[in-house]
């Protein structure tokens, strides 16, 4: 067979920085897997990378519809790329509801390639189309450059002596459109044979056939005169040597708890209830027993956080996933893990809000919740993850705060980070921090009672595993008198342990880093100050901004209770605070509160992402009104 | 149950703490707590090994008062706290302290996947048919018609069977005692911590402050032995003062026999057998009827029902230990993954 | 059941939404829908007067397909959802629609609770082993060794065998159905809805995309007939494609027989009795044995068990009732209360 | 037999304008019934009045011992009174515990009563003296007036005669300390002598020896010298005339929800689950059937709210009662009332919290919980009670609010609240605000299409109620289009949605009244703010602020949520604002956040209210600094 170097034709290719790429179907045309392999071949060739799977929300929408499309987003680039991209260069339109519903994310005279076959009479009216409308005919989509491909036709052709039935055949479409793709942008396809090659392992037909569709649409790139006015184009990779692993958001959380689990020589329990977009953290830790990590699929999540509860008590390093719902659920036990200061990790990928809400659509709404929703006073720390690979580093840092200063933490990330992938330079175990759990030694009967509330420096109790001589003792929610943990209701005891409690947790501040800016100068005119998700696109839009020379800054919060001990002086020093959200502004209000300042809250509730533009488009407004 | 050490030779007094029992005078807990302090040391396991945990209710205080490990979670929620903890830490004894509203009523969910899981709990459930706590509101176990504070006109629920439940729910454990029966108490908790998996005691205690005398038909002295039978493994069900009654099956049908009346003998009668999950669901059915009802069965004291299933934590053990057959993973195996791949 | 209006004429077109079911195709839960909305005309209660009550799940999406009054819950909570609504509103018809993992994993509790009070919903419970909705993690029904995204080395939690639950906590009605039964299914449903009480369907439904064929064993055609029985009220349990194969009792253990071997006659076999709890119970434990396991018992088909037993909603409109005996309470009887005193 | 009004001596009556009596004694000494009958007494007779019953914590704390003491306080006077009295004037000490405890609240000068019974050395010793001490001895109590009474010698030698055993003789030793109260508080004892009769109309002989029991301790009052000094007192009665009921806050709680079901015309239904200290109003509710009342006691808190909004959507008007855990436990179904805004009031009587935490003692820690406990974007109205009394008004103000702004209202009062208790002018039914329930009427079937979500002028929504022929329809938790309520994944109509129900909530400033001022000019150096039970602390002592002459003020908020519109104003004139509060300053954020100003925070956490003397003394020393 040919490989992908051996194209025959001199076609000009054209370098270029940064692509992204939509890929859009019908959610039986294989989209995913599509991304998927182009993401793999434009990463393990050294480039930088974002991907973003695009699900249909309902169960198994109607094939054809608007609300049945599934789309795998990506940006690659020479230089680090921090969104999926939120307009797209290119989009692959398998039929014309996938066309209809992303056009308005392509870029004005942006390429579409489209399936020519999705766009006949049924489909085009199952699109929403008013009949006799084709916007492949009517000029419609005269900004932008459309490149009809009959994929189905194209696939059949190659595939007619495969043996295989027209149904089967026809699956191997979007290995066609994939082979295009990598004739596009220059890329091999080798690593999508090696894939076909195992998965198919034992159909060696429906191998076959999907390489030859691979193959075939390659060298229908070449062949095909149609893009001889665009040619091709190189994304040079430029990304430093070095190993590395594509990660998602809560594949990057399942790999930090295991991570903190073996760093602090402890073990991991992980108590949960499936639960969209969390779910795959529980899923990616039960694969991983081989690492001893222990997971219980609970029968509800107060039963997920309970059993956590016990383990944490029974000396593991226990941790809890979910998403809103769930996490209300768990708030009356959150409170005991409090009073009783236990170790625990609280992962809450956030989604649409209210109850149900739009459970596969990332929102940032459940910050209130995290700071707030506790009965009585119940403080506890809140970290925010703001890219999939940060999810390891913050889900590990939780871990080392709940650890090391025994109390439940509350980890935030949402269902755009959870889903959401980028290279990550595999970690040394060495450079992960140190996680030294407070864990008592045994006591001789001659030596003094155990006392589980008394406090070292930094208030922290001490960890007493149960299996200790000496050690035994009772505790739960209850209040307790100070130092012997006994049950008390004294009323000076009570007012003592709660700013104990209060008290312990500001004192995270003296210990946690001081924030940092991400971009820009110490003093500006405008602070960006993120949280969560919106990292990326913040990024992204305040680089484009002090481009253009304005003066802006950007600083995104990993700590949000306690919150950096520099972070006055540093929101003093910008004429203006913007803050992006997507929530009704919930940071705004905590910082507003805080430190009496007014910031210009920026809100997004869309069950979206911020796009750069958005923000870019915010910043400039702003500036020019100062 | 935890492996048996027989070199300690502890006593009662170990495994008390030195919390006063706050109980009213009279509160049939005091009598338990003393069974579970007395039958520990028969476990030879030392306290540092043992961990009772517990919910909310009068009845969930008794982690309070052992020298052990101890959680006092929060109301309903004792049974995923100590399947965590058991989950995590196979190799302690855990026990559970909970009330018929602690466990059947806020707790019910946990209750019953509990059952069917079947961590190795020693589960003691005491039922007052009351919220003991909160000052005397029916519980699910509450007999039809009780008057109480949130049901002044008579409670219109239909009570829990208890036995049924535990049966129902895929339940391996299930047995009966007073919490004035002593010694025979004791047995019933031995045989609880003995049983691997969950065992689920059920125990008659009398709240006199809220539910005086709810137990009375069974459990008072003259009346106690017609009004209850105490069950023994592969023996005829016999009952009565004179243990001249006997339970018969009449087609699916339970009926009580008089052996002093002519045309039956203890042939004829019922054989216990604890490991028959059929005879179990129809034993567990007897507390169905009231002792001054029509047709009305003694009340089964003692293991109903006892079945061999591999433990919950056994089963998880036993996966990460396969998964490790080949030797545990590295951090550094894990921080790479599979899919990772090398830029030159 | 509200009572049936006799003149009006209503086709299950009367009881379509205008929403198009987003399931799977081939999913099971389509075939269900068609049969509820089928049987609607048949109680003849107009669609006001009707309204679906669900929790989370796919199965959970039904109230959508619905002409009537409806609310989709939240996950597990259908059932105090529809005691509320029910209690409120006497003479609605209540309908619930609920999953393996909505009713009996997160909503357990409120499932065993609803079965005791015995308020008159007509609950059908899906039962496709597996959580369609979040894309196939086990449910507290997959059988032990099932792997699935989040039990990758296997199932270790025993399942719970949904018969044995719901007689296990006090339900008075269960019956059982497959999605694809058509008219029989229909008939089930229909005697659920004439059932005073809540009465509990399970239908097994096959989940074509997470869970295939996990019930093949007994819905595939050339099988049903040898691993199925269907029940019928005062008949003897017969089953197998030549109807030659019957259950007979030996001691509490039921066998399966071979009429046409000797020696066993119809006369020697179970006769169904659904009002027979003992009966009932020991039916339910059929489904614990697999179709090829050895002794299989074929799995009962039908209406297991049914009861007669006060509702809830009727025992408490009773007790207000009642205390209205001499005349509702006036507002200003209310304020004035029955300690009031007068300053002059 | 003798009345109370023909006492022989001629004893010195000194009028007083009001007293605070403390009667203490252990759980088993009947305190909470003594003190139950003055203050019926004193009620009937016309004085104001405040009670608070103070029970142990402990569910039966050993006899004799500190934590077993049980106490019951009153304040009565001719002018109003707002509080059960902080300090008291008059202490019954039945027992040596009962004065170990409770000697910190005697005012300096304050008079004893102490039954000499219960200072033998055996209680000496449970109370925790050291051996040998005595305290009615030593000389310790010389800064007060201590009445020695052989309390238990003087009931027996009473009821020597009565043929009781001597055990229900000694139980009525609480008789005759009142009588001998009402002797000392010239106050009739036949309304005791009644009520005695009637309690106990099945057991004569013990009725007859209760009410020779007051009598004795009455005309021991007559005959003893032991009071020569003081004399006897007289707090001249002056209450309006009018019919009086007395109600704790839960009774009020409860009457509030019959009443606003009745007014509105809808049924009652509450789905409720047992919980310390807010039982007491799904009690009362059980026993107003003939109001049509029904109640539901749910398995758990999350199906006594779920079944109270199936109640709801069924058309009743439906709450849930609650306190901190099982607050927390109904916060995902919050969630779900708030998408499908449904009406439905939560009442939650706050206790000490985190966890279980101090579950008989009051706390004003779910202030954060209310306001921002719930997952995504999810608010609603909060209102808080003030007084017991105000408990009616407050619930029958949320049950309008949520009925007619369909929306769930979350009504917090406290165990303080729960269980004090003062006389409540009986309200006429016409005197109530009507409540007009949005219900839509039928539909023809040529009408158009039925829109749930269409919205008036406040931006409410219709209640179409099951039965209601053509209004058939289908909602739940996940986002709804506008106006047709159907599911709906649409980003803009998501954050449409968002917006219109915080906006609905926001409008609701629009109809409420403005916030007045309790006390104080409208300009002057220090506003009080309160919220909650804090009221009558804050209100007397802002009162004796004035006398004084300082320049104070105070507000009491009822609407937390939405403000009411003109607070900002008057926030804005004056130079301080003080916050005193339960907590760890929860209004203190909110206002901080809301209003950018920073008031001083007064903070107690001790399952205690706050006295007048603590908020006296804060004003005094703010004022001082200003
Ligand atoms: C979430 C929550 N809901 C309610 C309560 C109040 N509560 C405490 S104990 C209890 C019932 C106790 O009954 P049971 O378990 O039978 O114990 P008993 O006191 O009778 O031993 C209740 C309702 C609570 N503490 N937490
Ligand atoms: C509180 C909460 N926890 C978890 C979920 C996620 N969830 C939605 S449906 C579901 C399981 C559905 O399974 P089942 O009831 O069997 O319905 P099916 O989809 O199989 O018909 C889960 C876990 C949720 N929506 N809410
Ligand atoms: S209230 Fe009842 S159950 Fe609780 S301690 Fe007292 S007697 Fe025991
Ligand atoms: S996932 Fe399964 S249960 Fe859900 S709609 Fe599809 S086939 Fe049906
Ligand atoms: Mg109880
Ligand atoms: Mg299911």
């Amino acid at each position: 067979m040919t490989d992908s170097k051996t194209t025959t034709k001199a076609v000009n290719v054209t370098s270029k920085a940064s692509v992204s790429v939509l890929f859009a179907g019908d959610s039986g045309d294989g989209m995913q897997l599509t991304g998927t392999q182009f993401a793999n071949t434009v990463a393990v060739r050294g480039s930088e990378l974002n991907t973003f799977p695009n699900f249909p929300s309902e169960i198994r929408a109607p094939a054809g519809t608007i609300s049945g499309v599934s789309g795998f987003q990506l940006q690659f680039g020479s230089k680090p790329v921090y969104t999926p991209g939120a307009l797209f260069d290119v989009m692959i339109a398998m039929n014309s509801a996938a066309l209809k519903a992303n056009l308005k994310n392509l870029h004005q005279g942006g390429i579409i390639i489209a399936g020519t076959d999705g766009f006949d009479e049924k489909k085009l009216k199952l699109a929403g189309y008013p009949a006799g409308v084709n916007p492949l005919e009517d000029g419609s989509l005269s900004n932008y450059t459309v490149f009809p491909v009959p994929v189905q036709q194209l696939t059949r052709e190659a595939l007619k002596d495969s043996g295989l039935s027209s149904r089967e055949v026809d699956r191997c479409k979007n290995m066609f459109i994939l082979g295009l793709l990598y004739w596009l942008y220059n890329l091999p396809y080798e690593g999508t044979v090696e894939m076909l090659k195992s998965k198919f392992s034992k159909k060696p037909l429906i191998a076959d056939a999907n390489i030859k569709a691979v193959t075939a649409g390659y060298f229908f790139g070449d062949e095909t005169e149609i893009f001889a006015n665009i040619g091709r184009f190189d994304i040079p990779p430029e990304k430093e040597h070095g190993t590395y692993r594509r990660v998602t958001g809560n594949e990057a959380a399942a790999i930090a708890l295991a991570a903190a689990a073996k760093k602090s020589g402890l073990e991991l329990f992980l108590g949960s209830y499936p639960i969209t977009p969390a779910t795959e953290i529980l899923q990616n830790l039960a694969k991983m027993k081989k690492w001893g990590a222990k997971t219980f699929q609970a029968e509800d999540e107060i039963a997920g956080i309970c059993s956590s509860i016990g383990a944490a008590f029974g000396g593991a390093l226990a941790a809890t996933n979910t998403s809103g719902p769930g996490f209300a659920l768990k708030t009356e036990a959150l409170g005991l893990a409090v009073i009783m200061e236990i170790p625990l990790v609280v992962i809450n990928v956030q989604r649409g809000g209210p109850s149900t809400g739009l459970p596969t659509k990332p929102e940032q709404s459940d910050l209130f919740m995290a700071m707030y929703g506790r009965h009585g006073e119940a403080p506890l720390p809140v970290v925010a993850a703001s890219s999939p690979v940060d999810c390891f580093y913050t889900t590990y840092e939780a871990a080392r705060l709940a650890v090391e200063h025994m109390t439940p933490v509350i980890c935030l990330t949402d269902g755009y980070l959870a889903l959401s992938s980028e290279p990550w330079a595999v970690e040394s175990p060495d450079n992960l921090a140190e996680i030294k759990p407070r864990i008592h030694a045994p006591r001789k009967p001659e030596d003094p009672p155990y006392l589980p509330y008394k406090r070292d420096e930094n208030l922290v109790r001490s960890w007493a595993i149960p299996g200790t001589k000496g050690l035994e003792h009772r505790i739960g929610g209850l209040e307790k008198q100070n130092e012997t943990g006994n049950v008390s209701h004294d009323p000076d005891n009570h007012e003592l342990m709660t700013k104990l409690r209060a008290e312990k947790i500001a004192r995270i501040a003296d210990t946690i880093p001081l924030q940092t800016l991400d971009n820009g100068a110490a003093k500006a005119d405008l602070l960006v100050l993120g949280w969560g998700s919106s990292y990326g696109a913040i990024k992204t839009a305040v680089a484009q901004a002090i481009e253009k020379g304005y003066s802006v800054a950007h600083a995104h919060l990993r700590y949000i209770n306690p919150f950096p001990k520099n972070l006055r002086e540093i929101l003093g020093s910008y004429k203006q605070v913007l803050i992006p959200e997507n929530n009704n502004g919930q940071l705004v209000h905590i910082i507003r509160d805080t430190f009496l300042i007014e910031p210009v809250g920026f809100s997004k509730v869309k069950g979206l992402p911020f796009t750069e533009m958005e923000i870019l488009a915010k910043i400039t407004d702003l500036i020019k009104e100062l | 149950m935890t492996d048996i050490n027989p070199t300690t030779t502890l006593t009662a007094k170990d495994f008390a703490s030195n919390q006063e029992p706050k109980w009213c005078p009279g509160c049939g807990d005091h009598a338990v707590l003393q069974q579970i302090k007395s039958v520990l040391p028969e476990l030879g396991v030392s306290s540092e090994n043992i961990a009772f945990v517990s919910g909310i209710g009068c009845s969930s205080r008794l982690p309070y008062y052992m020298a052990t490990y101890g959680i006092h979670g929060i109301h309903g929620r004792a049974l995923p706290m100590a399947t965590g903890l058991k989950a995590a830490r196979p190799d302690l004894s855990v026990w559970v302290a909970t009330g018929d509203g602690d466990a059947l009523s806020i707790g019910g969910n946990h209750f019953i996947h509990t059952l069917r899981r079947n961590p190795d709990l020693n589960v003691v459930l005491f039922n007052n048919k009351i919220y003991g706590l909160t000052k005397g509101q029916y519980s699910p176990t509450s007999k039809l018609g009780l008057r109480t504070v949130t049901s002044p006109a008579g409670v219109i629920d239909h009570p829990f069977n208890p036995a049924s439940l535990v049966i129902g729910a895929g339940g391996t454990f299930f047995a009966r005692a007073f919490d004035k029966d002593g010694k025979f108490l004791r047995s019933i908790l031995l045989r609880a911590a003995q049983h691997r998996g969950t065992s689920l005691v059920e125990i008659y205690q009398n709240c006199p402050i809220f539910n005086n005398a709810a137990w009375d038909a069974f459990a008072n002295a003259d009346i106690k032995a017609e009004n209850t039978i105490y069950l023994e493994q592969n023996k005829p069900l016999l009952f009565g003062k004179e243990m001249k009654k006997g339970i018969r099956l009449e087609g699916f049908k339970p009926v009580v026999v008089d052996l002093e009346k002519g045309g039956v003998s203890t042939a004829d009668l019922w054989i216990h057998d604890e490991t028959d999950i059929n005879k179990a669901s129809i034993l567990a059915r007897f507390a169905d009827t009231d002792p001054d009802s029509e047709g009305a069965l003694p009340r089964p004291i003692g293991v109903l029902y006892a079945e061999d299933r591999v433990t919950y934590e056994d089963a998880l053990t036993g996966q990460v230990r396969d998964a490790r057959k080949n030797g545990a993973g590295t951090l550094a195996e894990l921080l790479k993954g599979d899919n990772s791949y090398v830029i030159k």
